[in-house]
């Protein structure tokens, strides 16, 4: 045989074998969208001070189905108010919510229950099943146990779009039913407080409410760079309400506000369980908007919220996200301001509100500071650097300020403000 | 105007389903490319497969295997793919590409202006047009499940 | 609640088909920093710490989960 | 029923570099991957993995389950195939041509007589003829993706099946990386590009039965390929029998170098090229230096 130069032919015989496609990247990419978060929570003056890692997990099931999966650790320790107030130049003893010991609280110090502490546990799934290309279905599940406190609950939100996605509809039902387990029992609404180491005023050991929510709304596109949201929810909760370590004052004397010393027997405090109404029905009003700058994004939403119980709310929160050459910085602002449950009191009035056969001749009466007329105003700051590869890390630091007016009430007597910080990191990637 | 271009949908979509006939020429396309200029009638004779993508969609990038396959399988037998990007700024697209392995023809409109004449209706889109230059079927969105019925569209339509 | 509702019916039946973008123009409404809650646990434990600070809560969506917090 | 468990993926960290190993195609195989991303070197690791059982599993000779299996059991009959298995065949038929007749698909069959295992068991001339009959691709009628062959002839596409595997690897990794990654599949090599900073990827040359390296390749770019393996051979009368059969005279070529290599742009041409190389016998260093390619021989 001749030797020959067959390196062009080759080459050319090479280029027609190998010129296939490489079918490589097939299907779409099921990878898990990972976000894990830790959350510090602390209150100053020795209140409530919580660490809440947590985890969350997503993945597309198929072209358009999705799960999620939430796993939040929730542990607090510190005190919070049992809902006595300070008083100048009287110091008051309390009976644990166990009824075996007590403590006692200064002279104008504000009581705190320094006893609770807490881990709690909660789970959420969520299950995105696609009707078809315009409308879907998420179905949700919830769990939370602590040691007193237990809630499970069910949501389903179908959302339809329409007009090529630029409007989208969706409503909403959840159902939600909690049972609180107190340490020491149920106390009996409007019943005394009582000595340590006596028989205390309980009835029962657990109780439960249920939740049941609606939603409508409504999503739609404005422009290239703006998208606004409306929601419409309705909520109704019956059953037990009361918070069970809440008690209210009992005085003799309104002008001084003292705690009574002519109530009942040797064994009572002057102090009874609170009762709030067994039903609540609320309503809110959700606004959104999202507006893209030229680089820059600012997230603006506002909350009406009125409910039967009295309290009416405005929410406003703003986020400017600050685009930095490789990272962003978002500052946070947000107000919050609520006015009073009408059932809202500073104490019970021996003789008015109450008479000394125990009978408290009022309906109902809280004085949780949840209740009263308040401001709450956040500042507060976030740093993310998002990475090439899908991942991002984020850190982000709030300062929260509550003050409650509690009107007019005795010198020395308001309810302090409450001032608490919150730290937060972040991290999420593709796995 | 409003009802024919109503029309004129409706029969693509019936046309995907059952068999093939044309609804109507395919609005001319003229785009820029990386290295010159496409214009779809220089197409005519083949059966081109019409792929409207964007950077920022993420089924356009899983749909790009597919349709480097697509025109591996069929090229000789007479598929041409061409996939216009959408993105604002070429940049974008670019960077996109860079990497990738693909062997059809992509055009930039930054402007949009062949997607509004072919109405386009979700991302990605795509159209088949026949050798004869018209129109014959659409599609919106990319899955797994639809592979299996886009191949088989464009097998009928080299074969027809 | 029921002007919220006959606002809420207005908004929904009017002036929205005229609005919005075609689908080749949401390379903008894509990017994850323009959804609605763009930070999943931001969100999340705002939500958490304000419903047990605060008298009202909920407003953005169902379910959710209840607990006894203080 | 068997469960398979998620596979653990050989994968370490070296210089660099991901050095992920497998076995495939009887061969020790190894990815190296200029990447920063371990999970990006997973991902490579294993579509190259899969790529190199999906070719391995669909023209190994060794099966009764695949395209081979068919065509060689076929019976005379027609056999309508693939297009890759038709590229293949198409390849295998040109390469036919280019070495007028010493490249053959079809000489596997003499296997049957010729058993390198080092001893001195020539077969004899009769043995040898009587299996030529079945080895001849002119015998082959291929037009129109449809194959049909005599009874008893086989082909066997393992001659080229490692290269192949070996570039259709390199287009996988290049679709999901923009960095290096050089693949080698038990001595065919080749790499998606070039290294950061001009480096190269160094290569030592082992010669089967030597446990050192007898050289270091520093390649940039492209493929190289190795024929030859210095322990298939028989000896008898102190002639040296390699394990290069002439597919039309079925005798081993005299002379055949032990190993060639050869550097190309792909791996299949660098194969190609040192098998054509090995065919030439004696002449294999001439041949190789007409084609104006990198080689190395002995």
């Amino acid at each position: 045989m001749q030797l020959k130069k067959i390196k062009g032919q080759m080459a050319a015989a090479t280029c027609a074998l190998l010129q296939v496609a490489t079918p490589v990247a097939n299907a779409a990419e099921n990878d898990w969208d990972v976000d894990t978060a830790f959350l510090y929570y602390g209150e100053a003056d020795g209140r409530v001070q919580a660490a809440e890692p947590a985890i969350y997990m997503g993945r597309n099931i198929g072209d358009d189905d999705r799960i999620d999966l939430r796993v939040v650790v929730d542990a607090l320790t510190g005190a919070t108010p049992n809902g006595a107030y300070a008083v100048n130049g009287v110091a008051q003893t309390f009976t644990t919510p166990s009824g075996e010991s007590s403590y006692t609280i200064a002279p104008g110090d504000t009581p705190l229950d320094s006893t609770f502490r807490d881990v709690r546990v909660a789970l959420g799934a969520d299950y995105t099943q696609s009707l078809d290309r315009m409308s879907k279905i998420i179905w949700g599940a919830n769990l939370s146990g602590e040691h007193d406190y237990f809630s499970m609950g069910v949501s389903a939100n179908y959302s339809k779009d329409f007009n090529n996605r630029n409007t989208t509809l969706s409503a909403g039902v959840g159902y939600n039913n909690d049972t609180v387990k107190p340490g020491g029992g149920v106390p009996i609404e409007f019943a005394p407080m009582r000595d340590q180491g006596a028989s205390q005023n309980i009835d029962g050991s657990s109780e439960t409410k249920t939740i049941i929510d609606f939603m409508v709304g409504i999503t739609q596109v404005i422009d290239r760079k703006t998208m606004v949201q409306l929601n419409l929810s309705l909520g109704t909760v019956s059953g037990y309400q009361n918070d069970p370590y809440k008690i209210v004052t009992v005085v003799d004397d309104p002008v001084a506000g003292l705690p009574s010393t002519a109530f009942l027997t040797a064994n009572d405090l002057p102090y009874v369980f609170e009762k709030r109404p067994d039903s609540r029905q609320k309503s809110s009003l959700f606004l959104k908007a999202v507006h893209h700058l030229d680089e820059d994004v600012i997230n603006a939403s506002y909350r009406y919220y009125s409910d039967d119980w009295g309290i009416k709310s405005h929410t406003l929160d703003l986020k400017y996200r600050y685009e930095l050459a490789a990272s962003y910085l978002q500052p946070h602002v947000r107000y919050y301001s609520q006015s009073a449950a009408d059932f809202y009191r500073h104490n019970l009035v021996l003789g008015t509100d109450i008479n000394t056969a125990g009978d408290v001749l009022v309906d109902y009466a809280s004085h949780d500071y949840r209740l009263a007329e308040s401001t709450t105003t956040t500042l507060g700051l976030k740093y993310g650097i998002p990475m090439d590869d899908n991942s991002e890390f984020s850190v982000r630091g709030e300062l929260i300020t509550q003050s409650v007016n509690d009107g007019a009430v005795p010198a020395g007597q308001e309810t302090p403000d409450l001032s608490a910080i919150m730290l937060q990191l972040n991290y999420s990637f593709v796995w | 105007m409003k009802l024919v271009k109503y029309s004129f949908f409706l029969a693509i979509v019936i046309f995907t389903k059952t068999a093939f006939s044309a609804i109507e020429d395919a609005p001319a396309i003229k785009l820029p490319t990386a290295s010159g200029q496409i214009d779809l009638s220089s197409l005519k004779g083949k059966v081109v497969y019409l792929d409207f993508w964007a950077s920022w969609c993420k089924p356009c990038k899983e749909s790009f295997p597919w349709v480097h396959q697509m025109k591996e399988t069929y090229k000789d037998q007479g598929l041409e793919v061409l996939a216009i990007n959408l993105d604002k700024e070429r940049k974008l697209a670019n960077e996109f590409l860079d990497g990738m392995d693909i062997n059809f023809v992509v055009a930039f409109d930054e402007a949009g202006d062949t997607a509004s004449e072919y109405q386009l209706r979700g991302m990605p889109s795509s159209y088949l047009i026949g050798r004869d230059g018209k129109l014959y079927a659409s599609h919106i969105g990319f899955r797994e499940k639809d592979k299996a019925a886009m191949e088989q569209a464009i097998k009928d339509l080299l074969s027809k | 609640m029921k002007w919220l509702m006959s606002i809420f019916a207005a908004l929904v039946l009017t002036g929205c088909s005229s609005m919005g973008v075609e689908p080749w123009e949401r390379d903008l409404l894509a990017k994850d920093s323009m959804q609605l809650v763009p930070d999943y646990f931001d969100n999340f434990y705002d939500e958490h710490i304000y419903f047990s600070k605060e008298g009202s809560s909920g407003g953005q969506g169902v379910g959710g989960g209840g607990c006894g917090c203080n | 029923m068997k469960k398979t468990k998620a596979r653990r993926l050989n994968l370490k960290h070296e210089a660099g570099y991901w050095h992920g190993r497998f076995m495939a195609m009887a061969s020790p195989c190894e990815v190296l991957m200029e990447v920063e991303d371990k999970k990006l070197a997973a991902r490579i690791l294993e579509a190259v993995m899969a790529e190199a059982q999906r070719i391995e599993k669909k023209f190994s000779r060794y099966r009764d389950d695949n395209i081979i299996y068919q065509i060689n059991n076929a019976n005379s009959a027609p056999v309508k195939v693939d297009d890759e298995t038709a590229r293949l065949i198409d390849f295998a038929d040109q390469l036919t041509q280019m070495s007028e007749g010493l490249f053959d698909i079809t000489s596997g069959v003499l296997r049957k007589v010729w058993k390198f295992d080092g001893s001195d068991k020539v077969p004899e001339a009769s043995a040898v003829n009587a299996v030529l009959d079945y080895v001849g691709w002119s015998k082959v009628t291929w037009q129109d993706q449809t194959l049909q062959m005599p009874a008893g002839m086989e082909i066997d596409l393992g001659g080229i099946g490692k290269e192949y595997a070996v570039d259709r690897c390199v287009q996988i990794a290049r679709s999901l990386t923009k960095e290096s990654v050089l693949i080698n599949f038990g001595g065919d090599l080749a790499t998606t590009g070039e290294r950061k900073n001009k480096a190269c990827w160094s290569v030592g040359r082992l010669i089967t039965g030597k446990d050192n390296a007898v050289g270091l390749f520093q390649l940039n770019r492209g493929a190289i390929a190795t024929s030859g393996d210095a322990h298939r051979f028989l000896l008898k009368d102190g002639v040296r029998y390699s394990h290069v059969l002439n597919p039309r005279t079925g005798w081993s070529v005299p002379n055949a170098p032990h190993t060639v290599s050869v550097a190309a742009p792909t791996c299949v041409e660098a194969g190609m090229m040192s098998t054509m190389a090995m065919l030439q016998g004696e002449q294999a260093e001439e041949f190789l230096k007409l084609q104006e390619v990198d080689f190395w021989l002995d």
